[in-house]
């Protein structure tokens, strides 16, 4: 039995998809922003994977630096969304997404 | 030429933006005392200089050779030169994102004082900053560069969409926006991952090289390979997320109602231009040999784009709110242009087969969204006009306007008549190029579908504009505003005008921008 | 058996005397009447079962052509008109439907009727109904078939307007005839076209013509078809003609589990089906008639569909389910998928009937027909909630039930021929399942929401037939399997394009069945409604609900604000009123007058087609525009994740569609 | 052998626990679960030869952003007074969106990777001359970033900043 490419797509599928079932069931604003933290674990995995099993020579890690940045970002949206998690907080005494809908139709 | 010397050549605009949004950090930390207006005068020269740089940079003739000798040379010119580029596309969309910063900023001033009672300089620094991320986005051939410089333009627009403190609606509208984009986010990094897996490069131009041969003489399309397909689709949620284009639209009306005024001016327009430059720039040169896997799909979700856009504005009671399901679907007609587009267009982009101008979809996004910009920030600046005096954005305050404030009435009346697409204003003829452009390439319906859906939109403008002229005010005291504000809302409207009557030259310098659209930079280091 | 004259007679005949005997004797013969009745159409049933056998045994093992036969001939002048019959495959399959699903529903009769004054008089009509549908599926000619299609609608008339002391009854009944009428106009001018292109009425004949015709006329050959299909709009209820048989339930259940359900509306995709080769003419995959077909049934399958999620009358869902069904078959027929589009009607016509007998059961124990009111039948009634799941998931399209198979096939059909129509099936699949879990959750499941019943099981009269057809609707899906298709074998035509199996169409359609009892489920009988008057689905959707309660505003027989029909007939009144007018006068001599009157009634008619027709419909539309936008609108709900839930399903679907496009 | 064994077991620890942050009941349990497939991945990534990278997921991931989540979590349940419980809603739609995408991915996955081609770069990369006789993950990362990617390298640096100061100033409470 051999570990192919094939196991890291569905492996990073299987994250993804957890990640979006989150995304969409959970209430809690804090738990939202670590479902995405799931989401962008899931395309790091597959391009380290990728990187891998595609590129014959090992010095081209194109898909490391790639995952490299995307780490940098998922620290950047963190941080941002904790804050914006604060602030929404300090306004409207909740952070549950499904009651903060003052802004519709 | 050295490497400074290129650095500073091809980084011109950028390096300037950085350089001044850190001065005004550093400036509020020196002085914590001085007067507000400053940093806005200072923001302003920012955007003033930013622009006359591209424009240095396009009137230089021999710049492109210039800047390609140089990267022969130095290793590390071919870095940056590979990575971020000076092309046509890029120059054009950055003097167009210049234009809509300097039109903001003068309306930001008089906003920010009334609105805003802390952290002024840091708002004006971070509007400074997302304008550099923009200017990257549209310069950027590389996908990592790329998605850093959509992610920083997102990242500051949500911070600028949160910055009323006390208001709920607007932390609100930052964090609907924030989780929308965050999900798109991942879904077009996800993809991003499957066309690195498809291609092996993050280049976009090293994609379109691959894609090439199998593109053939001819000119058919041909089926591109599943994974890359696949990618390309989920990068297109977080192109269509900076857009808004429906089904990623999302977050549009909430955001645009509840942001500052002036950041949704900005996200209307500035955000505008750079995320259709990059949906142009990544699926018209770097895929556009795969354009028969995107071109029936775009079509389809332009239509989607531009009808429920327009139907579900026609409800709309608050006019900021109004303007973002209009802005969705005025992405929808942009999208009619990228849906026009066939691999002889791309051909013609090589330069191997001949142009025909009528034919060819892309210079007509350009000229549309040129004028866009224009309209809708006259549109922009009336409405903030309105609200400094009455502190409100619902339709009633516009009620009687046309006696309280004839001027600022017909400048907003003629912005919507562009907006609808009445000639000789802009967006007539920017209509007029992209259903022409949809009718030759037998898109026939989209085109019918534009133009019924243009009708549509008449309703809810006219209805405004009905509102001012027939309806008696609701308070007798006329609506005054600054000489910034006026003088942005009649820049917006004298533009409209003539990208209008000046339809031609507009329209050359949108095709002549055209022709770099699918630079590669054709260098080989050695 | 063979099937030669006599037996087809027999077959035929057998109820014709059953009604002659309760026409005429029921007085005296009471409850019996049933009997009588039961008796002879159980001959016929049997008869119509050896038939069946025979044919079915014969085809198997080898190339069969089918029994032809001449009953009688007429002569007419220097030609002579024979009426025959002819018994194939597809006609031995309906002979089965007809009398076998018949059969149990008469017998369920007699539980449901008991007690009822006219109880002879019903089982007379339901006799007289079979005979008539029994010549139509037999019928080898045009004439037959005209003469057995307007029988039928006859008495289709007659049992809808039964309780005709009922006004909406009666007026039901006027409404389902004038109606289906419209669409009998087309097919009698298109029975007048075909005779003057073939020259020959004889089925046979008519294909057989119909394939040497060239230039002008073989265009006109599809006008001909088309005009003939008209007559299956009205009769199987098809836009814009549907809007007669959701008012026809005003009858007894019975009747419209036999008639408006399993077998009359089902004698329009009979007689496309039976004139397929005309249809198809010159080719399958050209012809224009067909796409008419098939558009005009995608069409109806969605909007029934549609409606069917918004009402609240028990009966009436099942209509509108039997509309969209019916228009689901003829979008298999449209689309080249024959054997798939009459499977349909076969496994329609099982777990239909099974639905209709169900909930005739239902309101047989509370009393009523409104949904709202009942609640939570299932420990009263475990038999009907049991063979109810049955026909429901058999509809709802749940694997192994019958109408898995058949719809998958028609789905699968659509897939290859018409990605548009395929998505539209899709779509009403998943509505289907939504509405038929809505029914279930709100009947079914929940509390009693009626204090004053006291709701039981029906007497085994009644259960029994539930029973015999839940295994129907079971067991007849197995003969259409995609691994051995027994009945694609039997039932066929030859010029249609035969596909591989495909998983793909197979795997979407039951998603969207699960997605649709997934989304009902989540409605409806996890959280129950809370009264007579909640209605989550309106909470979710606001005016889009009251737009579909209201059935689009289409119905135009009986217009509501803003159709245009609505300002439309109070001018048609008038006008009428005017010529009547004019009549007047001319016949008083006033001769001079007329030039002067013709110009006044132009004048005034033109005033009126302005003030009510075009005004009426561009309010039509300025409404249905706003009133779009104002749903759209909607979507806005201002919860992130529903926003999010947007862009995700959107993403999954745009990619859904380029795989489909790009996998061969 | 190892490396099957090894990847079954990661795997398995990031499945589970990505479960058990989407459906927990407590938000800082869930934080924790986090935490573990955060290491996991890290995990992943020295099994692909990413040595580097594994330590930036360590250091940055789970000692920053895991850090900033438990602090917000406890800064909240502060803010609330009380023990924040976690509610989902919609499961059906969730699960079946994210079966959905699954499926897409998975079949990709399954029946596509065989089709993906080796990578072979078409152009001439200059980058090459200087990877000459480089023998460990950090300098051939670190070579990377300060030649090919020096350009999205310098601007991440002034997006960080400008996130920081962006989320100050919009953190920070009223004065």
């Amino acid at each position: 039995m051999e570990i192919g490419l094939s196991h890291y797509l569905i492996l990073s599928g299987l994250l993804f998809a957890i990640g979006i079932y989150g995304i969409l069931t959970r209430r809690n604003a804090i738990a939202l922003l670590m479902c995405v933290e799931l989401m962008l674990n899931a395309v790091n995995i597959n391009l380290v994977a990728i990187n891998r099993f595609l590129q014959p020579d090992w010095r081209i890690m194109t898909g490391q630096i790639f995952a490299a940045f995307v780490i940098v970002l998922a620290a950047a949206e963190a941080c941002v969304g904790f804050a914006l998690v604060i602030a929404i907080y300090r306004n409207l005494n909740r952070i549950n997404v499904d009651e903060i809908n003052l802004l519709k139709w | 030429m050295t490497f400074k010397d290129l650095f500073i050549l091809l980084l011109g605009p950028e390096l300037w933006l950085t350089f001044l949004g850190f001065f005004l950090f550093t400036l509020d930390l020196i002085f914590p005392r001085a007067p507000k207006k400053v940093f806005g005068l200072l923001t302003l020269l920012a955007f003033v200089g930013g622009l006359v740089l591209v424009a240095a940079q396009v009137l230089s003739p021999d710049l492109a050779d210039e800047v390609r000798q140089a990267a022969q040379e130095n290793r590390l010119g071919y870095w940056l030169v590979t990575t971020f580029s000076l092309d046509g596309l890029a120059t054009f969309s950055k003097g167009a994102i210049f234009i809509g910063a300097i039109l903001i900023a003068l309306v930001t001033v008089d906003y920010v004082e009334k609105n805003l009672r802390e952290g002024i300089p840091e708002f004006y620094g971070l509007m400074v900053f997302s304008v550099l991320a923009l200017c990257f986005m549209v310069s950027s051939v590389e996908l990592i560069t790329l998605f850093l410089a959509i992610e920083f333009a997102s990242i500051s627009s949500y911070i600028l969409a949160a910055y009323l403190r006390g208001d709920p609606k607007s932390s609100e509208a930052a964090m609907k926006y924030f989780l929308v984009g965050a999900t798109t986010t991942a879904a077009g990094l996800y993809g991003m991952s499957l066309i690195y897996a498809g291609t092996g490069t993050t280049y976009l131009y090293e994609m379109t090289a691959q894609f090439m041969p199998q593109l053939g003489e001819t000119g058919v399309a041909f089926s591109p390979p599943l994974p890359v397909l696949i990618g390309l689709l989920m990068m297109l949620a977080t192109l269509g997320f900076k857009v808004a284009m429906v089904p990623f639209h999302g977050w549009c009306p909430d955001a645009y109602e509840g942001a500052p005024t002036p950041i949704t001016a900005f996200l209307s327009v500035a955000s505008k231009i750079a995320g259709m430059a990059t949906l142009m720039r990544v699926f018209a040169s770097g895929f556009g040999p795969l354009s028969a896997g995107w071109v029936p799909i775009l079509a389809f979700l332009s239509l989607v784009t531009m009808t429920f856009g327009n139907l579900a504005a026609l409800w709309q009671t608050n006019v900021k709110r109004l303007m973002a399901y209009s802005s969705i679907s005025q992405v929808g007609y942009l999208l009619i242009g990228v849906a026009a587009f066939s691999p002889s267009d791309f051909q013609t982009l090589l330069g191997m087969s001949t142009f025909q101008g009528s034919e060819m979809a892309l210079p007509g996004i350009f000229y549309f969204l040129l004028g866009y910009a224009f309209a809708n920030m006259g549109a922009f600046a009336v409405i903030i006009w309105v609200e400094n005096w009455e502190g409100a954005t619902d339709r009633e305050s516009f009620e009687g306007l046309a006696q309280r404030s004839p001027v600022a009435a017909a400048l907003l009346t003629l912005s919507f008549l562009s907006l609808i697409g009445i000639p000789p204003l802009a967006g007539f003829f920017g209509k007029f190029f992209l259903f022409g452009a949809a009718l030759s390439r037998g898109l026939g319906w989209l085109a019918i579908a534009g133009v019924v859906n243009s009708v549509i939109s008449a309703f809810y403008y006219l209805e405004v504009v009905r509102r001012m002229y027939f309806f008696p005010p609701r308070r007798p005291e006329r609506v005054s505003t600054s000489l910034m504000v006026s003088s942005a809302a009649v820049l917006g409207v004298v533009g409209a005008f003539a990208i209008g009557i000046l339809t031609e030259p507009a329209y050359q310098w949108a095709m002549a921008a055209f022709f770099d659209v699918v630079f590669a930079p054709n260098i080989s280091f050695r | 058996m063979d099937a030669t004259p006599t037996v087809t007679a027999i077959i035929l005949l057998a109820p014709f005397v059953a009604y002659l005997i309760n026409v005429f004797f029921g007085g005296r013969l009471k409850e019996k009447a049933a009997f009588v009745s039961l008796s002879l159409v159980g001959l016929s049933a049997i008869l119509s079962l050896l038939v069946f056998y025979h044919v079915v045994s014969k085809s198997l093992s080898g190339h069969f052509e089918g029994y032809r036969g001449t009953w009688l001939t007429v002569p007419l002048g220097s030609k002579e008109l024979a009426l025959g019959y002819q018994v194939d495959t597809l006609t031995a399959f309906m002979l089965v439907v007809v009398t076998f699903v018949g059969w149990f529903i008469q017998l369920y009769s007699v539980g449901y009727m008991a007690g009822d004054p006219r109880f002879s008089r019903y089982f007379a009509f339901l006799s007289l109904f079979k005979s008539s549908m029994l010549l139509l599926v037999l019928s080898d000619n045009l004439v037959g078939l005209y003469a057995a299609w307007e029988l039928v609608g006859l008495c289709s008339y007659l049992l809808i307007g039964f309780w005709y002391e009922k006004p909406e009854a009666a007026r039901a009944a006027k409404k389902a005839f004038i109606v289906t009428r419209c669409g009998d106009a087309g097919f009698g001018l298109g029975i007048f076209l075909t005779f003057y292109l073939t020259g020959t009425l004889s089925f046979q004949e008519i294909f057989h013509q119909a394939e040497a015709l060239t230039g002008e006329k073989a265009q006109l050959i599809s006008l001909a078809a088309v005009l003939l299909f008209c007559g299956a709009i009205g009769k199987s209820a098809q836009f814009p003609l549907h809007i007669w048989l959701p008012d026809a339930m005003e009858g007894p259940t019975p009747v419209s589990a036999l008639i408006h359900a399993a077998t009359m509306v089902a004698a329009g995709v009979y007689m496309v089906g039976r004139l397929y080769p005309l249809f198809a003419t010159p080719m399958i995959e050209a012809s224009w008639s067909l796409q008419v077909v098939a558009w005009i049934g995608a069409l109806t399958a969605f909007l029934a569909a549609t409606i069917a999620v918004a009402q609240d009358d028990i009966k009436r869902v099942l209509a509108y389910s039997t509309i969209s069904q019916l228009g689901y078959m003829l979008l298999g027929l449209g689309v080249g998928g024959y054997s798939a589009g009459l499977f349909h009607l076969v496994t329609h016509a099982f777990f239909k009937a099974l639905l209709f007998l169900g909930s005739g059961s239902v309101i047989h124990a509370v009393h009523t027909n409104d949904m709202k009111k009942m609640g939570g039948l299932k420990e009263a009634m475990p038999i009907t909630f049991w063979t109810y799941i049955i026909g429901m998931g058999a509809l709802a399209g749940i694997p192994p039930l019958s109408g898995f198979w058949s719809k998958d096939e028609i789905l699968a059909a659509a897939y290859i021929a018409n990605k548009p129509i395929f998505i539209v099936g899709l779509l009403t699949a998943f509505l289907t399942a939504f509405y038929m879990t809505r029914q279930i959750g709100l009947v079914f499941f929940g509390k009693n929401r009626d204090p004053h019943s006291h709701p039981h099981e029906s007497p085994p009269v009644m259960w029994v037939p539930l029973v015999v057809l839940a295994a129907g609707a079971v067991l007849v899906g197995f003969i259409g399997t995609p691994w051995y298709n027994v009945f694609h074998k039997l039932v066929h035509f030859e010029g249609a394009p035969h596909h591989p199996f495909k998983p793909l169409p197979m795997i979407l359609s039951l998603a969207a069945a699960i997605l649709g009892i997934l989304a009902g489920q989540n409605l409806y009988i996890t959280n129950p409604i809370k009264g007579p008057d909640d209605e989550p689905l309106r909470r979710r959707i606001g005016r889009l609900y009251d737009f579909l309660a209201n059935r689009w505003y289409l119905d135009w027989y009986d217009p509501v604000k803003p159709q245009p029909g609505y300002y439309l007939t109070p001018s048609f009144i008038r006008f009428t009123i005017a010529q009547r007018w004019v009549d007047l006068h001319i016949v008083d001599g006033m001769v001079n007058a007329v030039g002067y009157l013709t110009a006044y009634i132009l004048a005034r008619f033109y005033r009126l087609f302005d003030l009510y027709v075009v005004d009426g419909l561009v309010n039509w539309t300025a409404w249905i525009t706003g009133f779009i936008g104002n749903g759209l609108r909607k979507i806005q709900t201002g919860l992130v994740q529903h926003y999010m839930f947007i862009v995700l399903t959107g993403l999954a679907l745009v990619a859904l569609w380029t795989l489909m496009k790009q996998m061969p | 052998m190892g490396e099957v064994i090894a990847f079954y077991i990661l795997a398995l620890i990031i499945v589970l626990g990505a479960l058990a942050v989407v459906t927990g009941r407590n938000l800082f349990h869930c934080g924790l679960s986090l935490a573990a497939v955060l290491l996991a991945v890290a995990g992943l990534f020295i099994l692909n030869g990413a040595e580097f990278l594994a330590w930036v997921q360590v250091l940055i991931y789970v000692g920053a952003v895991l850090v900033i989540i438990l602090y917000a979590i406890m800064l909240s349940e502060n803010i609330t007074g009380e023990r924040i419980l976690l509610i989902s809603q919609n499961r059906g739609v969730g699960f079946a969106a994210a079966t959905l995408v699954f499926a897409l991915i998975a079949f990709l996955g399954i029946s596509l990777s065989g089709l993906l081609a080796g990578h072979t770069s078409s152009v001439k990369d200059p980058v090459l001359a200087l990877l000459e006789g480089a023998d460990s993950n950090v300098i051939v990362f670190g070579t990377l970033l300060l030649t090919r990617y020096i350009l999205p390298f310098e601007f991440a640096s002034v997006f960080l900043v400008i996130a920081l100061i962006g989320a100050l100033v919009i953190a920070r409470t009223a004065e």
